[in-house]
């Protein structure tokens, strides 16, 4: 379950904007090549387009904080347990200088950001996992915050939707990682017996053990155009069956065939679909 | 397993050698009885010795071995009626996940788990214990009915993991384990899970949101394969033992942790060497915590089982 | 449709005809208002007089006719916002049946329906709106949202049948289709149903299970088609014909079989001559029974739709 | 749905013990074929091994009274509304006699037979599909004795077995037949809602609208041995596919194998089969 995590660190920072720059020629500040299209494109021109590419619509990664942003009506979100970071409770050898390297790098205390805020004037409970921290893995802090937003959500009657990033368990906290899928699971099961709406949305990559956890169990689950979304990561699935895998396995456009996510939505036009559903689920 | 070969060696030596000297005792008709005494003693010492200092990695391997019991056979010797019940209803038997319903003792059950294979041929038939999502949708099915008809559920866990395969995930690998914690988590009867060898991952998980869950005292639990953590961490599966040693996978590990809640002890040499004895174990403790749960309000067992899972992680 | 262009024939020859005088009055600026006048009286009587007599296998023609108006069609023109959601959660999204949320006025509703295609191409990705198994799944996980949160339930049925094939046996149609019938019959929320086109067998009843069953004028309902009830009668299927007369299949036989609550009215020629207008007529009759409906206990709305049911047959 | 019934009607006499002498000795009286392994076998011994074949246990057709005696304890059975009888709801041509005709030759009323009685000492409520009378298709009448059965069940807080063996609904009852589907389904939800136990046994054939319903909403599915058990007829699906059926296909053990029933059970081992299965649900 973290296997793919860790192999898929370096193909990750590959679509990453700031990895595309061509190091040859004084352009390279402004120019990146599009990863899935090959054109060259006006930096710029990229980020305000909320990095997707304007030519070929492909979604690159977003960050948390700027999803947050993207969602949740300015000056309206209020974050919950930001403090809380992960203690290392298997002893596990160079966890607290990982955890040191990557707060650092993010500015984030752990791999998800969890509160609640407005969307178009409607109260809702939001998560994002934090792609950059530590690959968006889970360990009990994720865990729990998650939870904790659920239950916030719980006690006021709201909406939840977590936005999913994650190679999946955090392998340096063991079974302790593992048990968060049944701990947020479980959650979002009184969530639902409270007739609460739940929305997932799934973005690049959701695997794991977030997969096999609350990813999947969405009264509605929307992802993002082009995601990897899947249980096993491919390269895993590539060393079991001993073959190349299908153009575009486990993409969102996949899944949707096969039946597993309700739709596809742009970045760009997520904000307005998510006040839609919710107008139609009475909030 | 060349783990568990290497474990039984110097035990299997000594062995040959007591033979040895009881033959050569009879066929020349010699008293060599103090001799035999004193490496039958010597025997026992060693073989405490070994078993009671094993390293994770020797537990590993004791867990994985071929001939360590499985699912079946401790159906076989707790029930005293027992009814397999097959099929999702949506897509396929899957065979790496086998429940039915039966009596122990008097008490009818719910039974489900993970079930490996006893030769190469079964084990394909099986899968190696490794589910597709049609196993964990089949043991939903089995769970949902046991509920209905208020039954108590026990699950085997005995799985290197749930299948990486392409199909698998084509037909929902994460949706189908998802679902299972979702589900249990709120069922209204006691689930009691009993981890009898390999507890690989989300793949164990998916039979394990129970109320109560205990380990057989040398099989494992953890969140990834040693060798998939060693080749994580030093690019190199063979350095599995050492990632074993780190991951805190032993039933000891996990009682400590609070993640599991009982070790059931196994006989001397591991579960294999007496399947009985430790199925009368696994029996005694299955209808102690039956008979804890049977006058509990359904909201009690709901609750119960959900707070244990609920504080696992931050208040460590 | 050669059956529905057999129905077409005089009244287009008719409007040729009229065309025709109107074209020579304007070219030669000749006044011919008077025949014109009493052509197009004429035509208009002999519309209401094929259209009022249609014999059954005529309906048969033009409810399966390939303008008639699909679920989308309607689904378009009676909501303000509709959002469709795909996907069973276990195999596949069968684009033979479609369903989402959306409203109706300011009334959030679960719509689902049966999917023909517009053209070849459209007609082979929604497989001529036969469902798979997956097909009635994704129909019960929306209608189970749908009663989660408390919205009223809508379908459109219109389908030759559940598709019969290889895969679609593997997969459970039968398991499919009787799990709705069985899930239906005890939802919270109530359900109505229009029959738009084909009502064909149980792949109709699948969805068909509902408080309320309306059917369009010119569609069908039956439990095999004509065709194939000639083949069996009269080892002929160019019988159908014969078969349709005696098979009460229309929405007049049915209505009075009490088997539907009402006869949704279609404009002169059938639904395609004006969607908008049938649309607006689905809506009318939408409303005014979700209106019926919205006061009302959860038991009652049980129990009006199973004795709607309850009734059926025996005490006729 | 009716189509097949028809059209099996012929295949289906191959397996009824009585076309199956040779006609051209003396012996005729006493021997048969068997269709499935083609040995000679002596008529008696297959009619004392409940009319399975000694040789290769292959399941041939068995009457409705017949497997009421094999399940139900001597004299311990009541049969509910055995006089009910359809009615011409359509007009359809032909039909009274059809049901005369059948009548005769079965001295039954319809193709259902209904009650409770005993099974080893437990009381249940039991309702036996008769594949000799019009194919054991489903009208009106047919559905509701069926209904009538379990709603007998849910009063007196019983078990429910189901007995199936139909070519689906009858045609010349029409759309009404159509509708018992639903009807039954609908009685099925309620006795479950009950906590009542419904165990569904399907024999050969069963298809068609018995399997778009009841027959496949047991809380237990327990067919016989090379049962052929399907929605749409093997004759439907390959004109459908245009293909041959694979061996096998729509058997019981196709069926097993594909996850829809959940144990396959020999004639003679049916009665204690679900003597033990009542047991450990608390009869
Ligand atoms: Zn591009
Ligand atoms: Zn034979």
């Amino acid at each position: 379950m973290i296997k793919k995590l860790l192999n898929k660190e370096k193909e990750y920072a590959k679509v990453s904007i700031n990895k595309n720059f061509k190091n040859k020629s004084v352009d390279d500040k402004f120019w990146i090549k599009c990863s899935s299209c090959n054109n060259d494109i006006f930096k710029k021109e990229v980020e305000e387009n909320l990095n997707v590419c304007p030519k070929c619509n492909y979604h690159f990664k977003f960050s948390a904080r700027e999803r947050i942003d993207l969602l949740i009506d300015e000056g309206t979100f209020v974050e919950l347990d930001k403090d809380l970071t992960s203690i290392n409770i298997l002893n596990f050898p160079e966890y607290e200088e990982k955890i040191d390297k990557y707060s650092k790098k993010t500015k984030e205390k752990e791999a998800v950001i969890t509160g609640y805020g407005k969307l178009c004037g409607i109260d809702v409970v939001l998560c994002v996992m934090n792609p950059d921290f530590m690959m968006g893995s889970m360990g009990a802090i994720v865990g729990e915050k998650i939870t904790k937003g659920i239950e916030y959500a719980i006690e006021n009657q709201l909406p939840v939707m977590i936005v999913s990033a994650s190679g999946g368990a955090r392998m340096q906290e063991g079974i302790i990682s593992l048990m968060q899928m049944a701990k947020i699971s479980q959650v979002l099961k009184k969530l639902s017996d409270n007739n609460l709406l739940y929305i997932s949305i799934l973005t690049d990559p959701t695997t794991g053990g977030v997969t096999a956890s609350f990813a999947m169990l969405g009264d509605l689950i929307i992802a993002e155009p082009n995601a990897l979304i899947g249980f096993a990561g491919p390269r895993v699935i590539k060393q079991t069956i001993k073959q190349d895998l299908p153009e575009g396995f486990q993409k969102s456009e996949f899944l949707l065939e096969h039946g597993f996510i309700d739709l596809i939505v742009d970045r760009k036009d997520m904000k307005n679909k998510l006040y839609k559903i919710l107008k139609i689920h009475g909030y | 397993m060349s783990s568990s070969l290497q474990i039984d060696k110097p035990i299997i030596e000594l062995e040959k050698k007591i033979e040895e000297l009881k033959r050569i005792s009879k066929e020349n008709n010699i008293d060599l009885s103090t001799e035999i005494k004193i490496l039958s003693e010597k025997l026992s010492n060693l073989k405490r010795d070994v078993y009671e200092n094993l390293t994770p990695w020797q537990k590993v391997g004791l867990s994985r071995s071929s001939n360590r019991p499985t699912t079946k056979d401790y159906i076989e010797n707790i029930c005293s009626e027992f009814i397999e019940l097959h099929g999702d209803r949506l897509y396929k038997d899957d065979k790496a996940i086998i429940g039915g319903i039966g009596f122990i003792e008097n008490i009818a059950v719910t039974i489900i788990g993970h079930q490996k294979g006893k030769d190469v041929k079964e084990n394909i038939e099986r899968n190696f214990g490794m589910p597709h999502p049609e196993g964990y949708r089949k043991a939903l099915r089995l769970m949902k009915q046991a509920e209905k008809f208020n039954r108590p559920i026990i699950t085997f866990i005995d799985t290197p993991g749930a299948f990486c395969g392409l199909e698998a995930e084509q037909r929902g690998q994460g949706e189908a384990i998802a679902k299972n914690l979702f589900e249990m988590s709120s069922l209204k009867v006691p689930i009691i899970s009993v981890v009898i060898g390999e507890g690989g991952s989300g793949g164990a998980l998916g039979l394990g949101v129970s109320n109560k869950v205990a380990m057989l005292e040398h099989s494992i639990y953890s969140v990834i394969s040693p060798e998939g953590l060693a080749s994580i961490l030093w690019k190199e599966a063979s350095k599995a033992s050492e990632a074993a040693n780190i991951m805190k996978l032993t039933s000891k590990d996990l009682y400590e942790l609070k993640v599991i809640d009982k070790i059931i002890k196994e006989p001397l040499g591991g579960a294999q060497e007496d399947v009985e004895f430790t199925a009368k174990n696994i029996k005694e403790y299955i209808l102690e915590e039956i008979e804890y749960f049977k006058n509990q309000k359904k909201e009690d067992i709901i609750s119960q089982r959900y707070n244990k899972f609920r504080k696992i992680g931050y208040n460590l």
